[in-house]
């Protein structure tokens, strides 16, 4: 059984840097494999990434408050590179502003997003929900921890 | 290298002013006039020596939306509500990228949906006029706020506006905000733009120029952020910049944050005149807590208050305040005037208490003085006595190193850890050009903590240390 | 005066028990069974003894309405939203006159309008068995805050209901207090309380007491407060009391504030073993700023953190909390949580940093043992060595007086005023018994601020400086 | 022209001291006779302060939160004891908790006070007050400052 892979990167313009490192830090501690493109990466780095690893999952971070609309059409350009299925995760802050989580979540969920998170979420939430989907997708039963 | 030459920097000019349509509206010789004419009250650098001279501590918030009207309003009301003393205008991240496309249309959907789509005010789209009907509708003088590694449009564009200090450096903006850009790119940008300054200077226009202290924000030794603002005045001194706010961003510690503000400047000063700029004025700048903050808003404002207070006792010219919405996105007009009246508060509880001269302060003082030294000494050497060189090649070889920061041009060996005290220590030197004394000292101040945790020193640490503040702590204690 | 004779106690006690019906409830020896079977973490003096040794600040609010369902939701609430370390039971105004039949109508009123048309919690009219309702339903100890000159009923009430700490004392629950109740009676009333918690004592039952430190809040010079409080300890001494918690209310200054918190528990060490009281152990408790309040939230949460870095660096073993809502009214619970969460993220930030013993903070300590020195001195010689005595005819002939108490056996002649550094200073003597060397620092230090102010050292600098803090200010220095 | 003649005092079983000592050093500042009964005072003091000295207006202050029981009834007692029309103030922290200052005024207005002032108020802006009532009601022209 394959280990499961992450693709991990912040979207766009952004560069903050030190979520994206503990995030990493935190999968490979769970036993995952771990792609980091790291900050300032576009809609593209990712999709390669993911091809060229067969990675499970991409994991979004926006945090400078471009994320609407630097995340949108992501799942799209997944659909057309044929990875359709891969989960799609985003977090950090994902828009401009406080504002109320369920709308944001919506609106993540909105445009193809299989699960967004709120500011302050901690690794290791992500990755137990990383567990049940993967394990429902029932492609793997690798359990992170 | 000395001053870009004059003529070259003229030929330059007309090349950046081509990067984007509004550039065609910049015209030198009105915008020297513009400035003269401006009232003085207006002008940064006039109420930073008073405060200066004063022993206040001047409070300025963070603050840009994409629409110039909704612009305004927002920083009337910091200024109203918010008792700010200085204004801002914080650039969104395209802009910061030279992405004026996006930026067009992160404005076209803040038309659209009547909110603001970009985290900050887009000045190059909005050109000249624009920047001057906002310095032109607000009462104090104002800044540029931004994270820009090639600003040369930008600068050209806001100081044409009437804008009076611009923040940045060709340092200070890359590492912590770019990935990759290189180092000599960045460097040269920024000395254009300090040319720039140093060409209004000449034509009698006082601009301010202050480097971005806080760098990463996160957990960054003071020798190290020392360091960079001492380098980056020395670039800017180079090119004519007579005006220089250096920034030092909290870490949390107090006596290591007032030893961090009281030789910034003194430092500075040191090396200013070491290279034969005797002429400089060097203010300071102290940043609230720059790393992740708590989401609960109460303890949010504990988290500024103690940055107000450290402000306050070291007796930094200005603070940048942050706000009670920092840990979640940016802040409503409410919330940021908020942060600036529970900073201007305690700035005014303080303002007469000071600090004494302890033994602990010394010893910190003389520990950053001494990490400094060894550092600027070792770059200088590698630059052959150019800053810019030096700067270059040291960060190449790590002599220069910043934590946590995304460029490629950083090493990023260097980790940091607090001691026992909350004090902000190095974990791992990386390369850094330290000496046997101060190892020992961050060796045995980190061993402490080690001891009283009854745990390895080690990255733990860091990562505890990384989410400390966000959970209501200094230092990241192992939990249970 | 010695410890009240066990028979006359016992005497007493019927005929107080009579105030109100529900004095009937009290059984005392049943009380001690209860308090022997209570969970040791319920018990005050455990949680504080153990912050002291740990040198931690433990956090507690103010918090009191009339509804004991309501009483009991509330302090849930601050115990598991607000992180309270300990928690209150703050006492309505009526009952603190001893005006049960109004309290009885206030409950009614609530329980009609649906909301709490008392101040506090009106315990003497619910009984024992209410207040042990409330006491099992919170995992932390509990006090009885109020101000009440007799609170002998409610002492027996609520002690057998199972609070574990009372505050209080004939001095500092009558002349802030009260207007036309005597000094004598009052010291004889809260002998009645000390003797009933020394007789809980002699029983095995540790209950903590906490004279009332702040008095009138309101630019109370250190010496002032700490005098009082040592009478109080040692009249409380003398009735069996074991555990004695001191407050002080913040000033400002942090350097004051400091010297403040670390003479007073020595000082009453000191005094306590002087007339030989060797076992009483002492704890320490710093009060936010007791004075008025700015009316702005934002504003108020500056208060409350500068107030909450006092504490930690003081290193008092509690901090008692203001909420944003302090200048308007009883604070709702998200309020009250609200301050408690500033002054958790505060104290956990500062906990392990510590502060130094420098020249000021050496000079300040070294004013306030002379000062004390003087005061208790004369006290226990006008009072032939008796405190109680000592006490009545000190405060007869000024050589006690607090300053805007409300009480007609308060001679008032005493006015303070803040120095150029904010420090509370003594602007007018009255007749306190204080030395030339004295003398010649007060006079020295407002003499300072008037040059700085350019105005004469006057009563206009004491209504400034009572406006200051509300109005965003430490010092009220001269407008415009 | 007799000098403007005010009765000042705490209501109920209010102690705070404070800003009474501060309304009256104002008071006597602007040029106004002021009878300060002081903390604790009943309706009756109130009552018979101004009855003995024939004042022009009654200045409650109520700040620990009972004022809304302690200050009903008070212009009735006015109108018994044959001083109807009394100008009546009221201020402090007039009820229990903030509460939206509209509502109070109109409750205290409901209780016959003239006028009624939130925290915070300062002196000289209820002498203004005064100042304005007294010559409405025409039986003096004088101005305090
Ligand atoms: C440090 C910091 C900076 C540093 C970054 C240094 C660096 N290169 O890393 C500097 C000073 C350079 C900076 C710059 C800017 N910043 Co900034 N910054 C912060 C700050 C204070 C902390 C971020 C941080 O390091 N947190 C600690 C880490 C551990 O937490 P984290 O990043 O949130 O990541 C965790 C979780 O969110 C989660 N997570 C993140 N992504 C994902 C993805 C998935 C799939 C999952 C499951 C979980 C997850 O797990 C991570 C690990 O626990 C935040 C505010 C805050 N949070 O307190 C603002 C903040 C993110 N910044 C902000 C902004 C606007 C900017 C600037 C545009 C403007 C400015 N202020 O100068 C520039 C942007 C530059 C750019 N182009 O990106 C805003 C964003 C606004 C919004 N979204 O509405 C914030 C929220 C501050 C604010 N309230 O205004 N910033
Ligand atoms: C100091 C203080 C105390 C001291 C008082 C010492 C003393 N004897 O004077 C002590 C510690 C003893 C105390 C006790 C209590 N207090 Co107290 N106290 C305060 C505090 C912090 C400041 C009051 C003050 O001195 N202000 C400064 C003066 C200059 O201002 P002022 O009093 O507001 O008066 C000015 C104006 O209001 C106006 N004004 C006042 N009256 C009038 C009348 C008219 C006609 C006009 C025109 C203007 C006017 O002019 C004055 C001068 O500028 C206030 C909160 C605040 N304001 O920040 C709480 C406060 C008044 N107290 C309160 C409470 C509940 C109590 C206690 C019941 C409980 C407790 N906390 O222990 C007891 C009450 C005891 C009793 N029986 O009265 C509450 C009242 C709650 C409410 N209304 O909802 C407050 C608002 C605090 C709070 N938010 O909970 N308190």
């Amino acid at each position: 059984m394959d280990k499961t892979t992450v693709v991990l990167g912040v979207i766009g313009a952004d560069v903050h840097a030190v979520g994206n490192r503990i995030l990493e830090y935190s999968l490979k501690q769970a036993g995952l494999n771990v792609i980091n493109i790291g900050v300032m990466s576009s809609q593209n780095d990712f999709i390669n990434a993911a091809l060229e690893t067969g990675a499970d999952a991409i994991w979004v971070s926006s945090l400078y408050g471009h994320g609407e609309m630097d995340c949108r059409g992501l799942r799209e350009k997944c659909l057309e590179a044929g990875i359709g299925d891969i989960l799609l995760y985003a977090g950090g802050n994902l828009v401009i502003g406080k504002r109320d989580w369920p709308y944001v979540e919506e609106l993540f969920r909105g445009m193809g997003y299989d699960r967004a998170y709120p500011p302050g979420t901690l690794p290791e939430t992500a990755i137990i929900d990383l567990e049940k989907d993967i394990y429902k997708k029932g492609d793997k039963n690798w359990r992170p921890c | 290298m000395a001053m870009i030459d004059k003529e070259k920097f003229l030929a330059e000019r007309q090349k950046v002013l081509q990067g984007w349509p509004t550039g065609q509206e910049v015209d030198i010789k009105e915008a020297i006039n513009y400035h003269k004419n401006m009232d003085q009250e207006k002008i940064v650098i006039n109420k930073l020596l008073q405060a200066r001279a004063e022993r206040l501590t001047l409070i300025q918030p963070r603050a840009g939306v994409a629409l110039p009207a909704e612009h305004i309003k927002l920083l009337k009301y910091l200024y109203e509500e918010g008792e700010a003393d200085l204004l801002p205008t914080t650039i969104d991240s395209y802009t910061r990228q030279n992405q004026y496309r996006e930026a067009e249309q992160g404005i076209k959907e803040s038309e659209e949906l009547g909110r603001s789509m970009l985290n900050g005010f887009p000045a190059v789209n909005y050109g000249v006029k624009v920047c001057r009907q906002i310095i032109e509708a607000l009462p104090v003088p104002l800044q540029v706020r931004h994270g820009t590694p090639d600003a040369r449009l930008l600068a050209e564009i806001t100081l044409a506006g009437g804008f009076t200090d611009f923040e940045g450096g060709g340092i200070s903006y890359n590492i912590p905000y770019a990935k990759k850009v290189s180092l000599e790119a960045t460097i040269k940008y920024w000395q254009y733009v300090d040319r720039l300054v140093g060409y209004y200077q000449e034509e009698g226009v006082r601009i301010n120029r202050e480097p971005f202290g806080p760098l990463t924000g996160t957990l960054v030794p003071p020798s190290i952020s020392h360091s960079i603002a001492i380098i980056e005045s020395l670039l800017a001194a180079e090119q004519g910049v007579k005006y220089l706010s250096l920034g030092y961003g909290q870490n949390g510690n107090l006596i290591q944050d007032v030893a961090a503000v009281q030789t910034l400047r003194e430092l500075a000063e040191h090396y200013l005149h070491k290279y034969g700029y005797e002429d400089v004025e060097v203010t300071t700048v102290f940043h609230q807590w720059m790393g992740g903050f708590p989401q609960d808003e109460s303890k949010a404002y504990a988290v500024i208050s103690w940055g107000a207070v450290a402000a306050a006792l070291s007796n930094a010219t200005k603070v940048i305040v942050k706000t009670p919405h920092e840990a979640m996105g940016i802040p409503t007009r409410e919330a940021n005037a908020s942060g600036l009246k529970t900073t201007k508060q305690i700035v005014n509880m303080l303002c007469d208490q000071g600090i004494e001269q302890t033994t602990r302060l010394d010893l910190e003082k003389k520990m950053i003085r001494l990490e400094v030294k060894q550092i600027i000494e070792k770059v200088m050497e590698l630059g052959d006595d150019d800053p810019a060189l030096g700067a270059v090649r040291s960060f190449e070889a790590g002599i220069l190193d910043v934590p946590f920061a995304p460029s490629s041009y950083n090493v990023g060996k260097v980790l940091p850890a607090r001691d026992d005290r909350g004090a902000v220590r190095f974990l791992n030197y990386g390369d850094l050009p330290f000496d046997r004394e101060v190892k020992a000292f961050h060796d045995d101040k980190l061993a402490e903590r080690g001891v009283s945790e009854d745990r390895d020193v080690g990255f733990q640490m860091v990562i505890d240390d990384i989410y400390a503040i966000g959970k209501g702590m200094l230092i990241g204690r192992p939990r249970g």
